[in-house]
């Protein structure tokens, strides 16, 4: 099992790796490439990865969220281009109830963002090209 | 002997994906990153403080290396 | 458009009504019907409501989580006979950051649960027949 | 005379989907209730509070109402 993908990503595949009779609540989170970041009209992005690394991360923190919430993890990333609309990101977490569904979710892809290494370019519609830094942007961005 | 790998924006500046640093037994990372900055005139641009990982792990630049140990140089993450 | 429905319900339509590409971050919540109920074994659950106010309030549920956060919300409750493992409601919030998409998917299965006048009877493995009150339950259940 | 909908549980116990209710113009829905559980025997084992929605909305007891509201007496909600 990958963590890390080439190919276009649907949820339903991954909604049946975690879906189980006890499980009863279901959070998920797609992350959807945007059209616009910091004002400039984005075309599509690139996301590459150190992929060994990204690889072991995500089942880090895919782990550390099973031991603390009695949940089941489902985590994909894409890499390579995207364009705008297609879906680099997702997380699902399911369990008995709601509370832990949705907890365990939310920490599940604020780890990915924290500590994942991958990373992404931006073509911009204006023919510019950047290396996308979160630190930089405002912090309710990316 | 140590391999250090760099990644996307890094890889870009620095113009190449692996740079071999010089260091003694028993460097910490922080001294490996001093020793990369003086071999590599090409890293001058990069930020002060440098996200390392050493093994498919991040490391703190107090982390003492071993032989053999995979040392890489991140870019600010940015998956999601 | 309903938000109610007697057929099964699958996520792709629904999150196809919301994506956009301003929308980056959407956030999703699938209750699911359980296998257990309080320690007994669940077979499956029938679904009622009344149904002309549950459509109005689904809407004023939806109408003030997208007032209060800058999200499209998409609601669908199914209603009827639902075998254990089958999906009971999905709620989907898509925004242009995961936090008020976060905030939105939560706030409306809550407001779900406590306003839509929807009614579920258990049937059990033991051959007993229960309509179910959340309220009697312990506080984490359902 | 007030049409009260009845559903799930409540219908059940009570044998019925509608029950007509006498009250006199302005009475509030708490009003309506004790005339419901005087009228209507059957009401006995419903508990003592009671939600009700007039015209497809929750409403309080105090809610006073108008000739033509479509008035329902909810059991405990339990979707999702």
């Amino acid at each position: 099992m990958s963590y890390l993908t080439d190919s276009p990503l649907t949820i339903e595949p991954l909604l049946d790796e975690v879906r189980s009779p006890e499980r009863g609540g279901i959070a998920s989170f797609l992350g959807v490439v945007r059209s616009e970041l910091g004002g400039r009209a984005v075309l599509r992005l690139e996301y590459s990865a150190y992929r060994e690394m990204a690889e072991a991360e995500c089942a880090r923190v895919v782990a550390e969220a099973e031991a603390r919430w009695p949940v089941k993890v489902g985590l994909r990333h894409r890499l390579g281009t995207l364009e705008v609309g297609e879906t680099a990101v997702i997380v699902i977490a399911a369990g008995g109830h709601r509370d832990e569904a949705f907890l365990a979710c939310r920490q599940v892809i604020e780890a990915l963002k924290r500590r994942v290494p991958i990373w992404k370019r931006e073509h911009y519609a204006d023919g510019g090209l950047d290396w996308v830094d979160p630190g930089a942007l405002a912090p309710e961005q990316g | 002997m140590v391999t250090i790998r760099l990644f996307a924006a890094y890889a870009e500046l620095v113009g190449c994906d692996t740079v071999d640093i010089a260091v003694s037994a028993g460097a910490t990372i922080g001294e490996l990153l001093s020793e990369f900055r003086r071999q590599v005139p090409a890293a001058a641009p990069l930020p002060s403080r440098l996200l390392c990982a050493v093994n498919l792990a991040h490391v703190l630049p107090s982390h003492v290396l071993q032989p053999g140990d995979e040392v890489a140089i991140l870019p600010p993450l940015a998956g999601g």
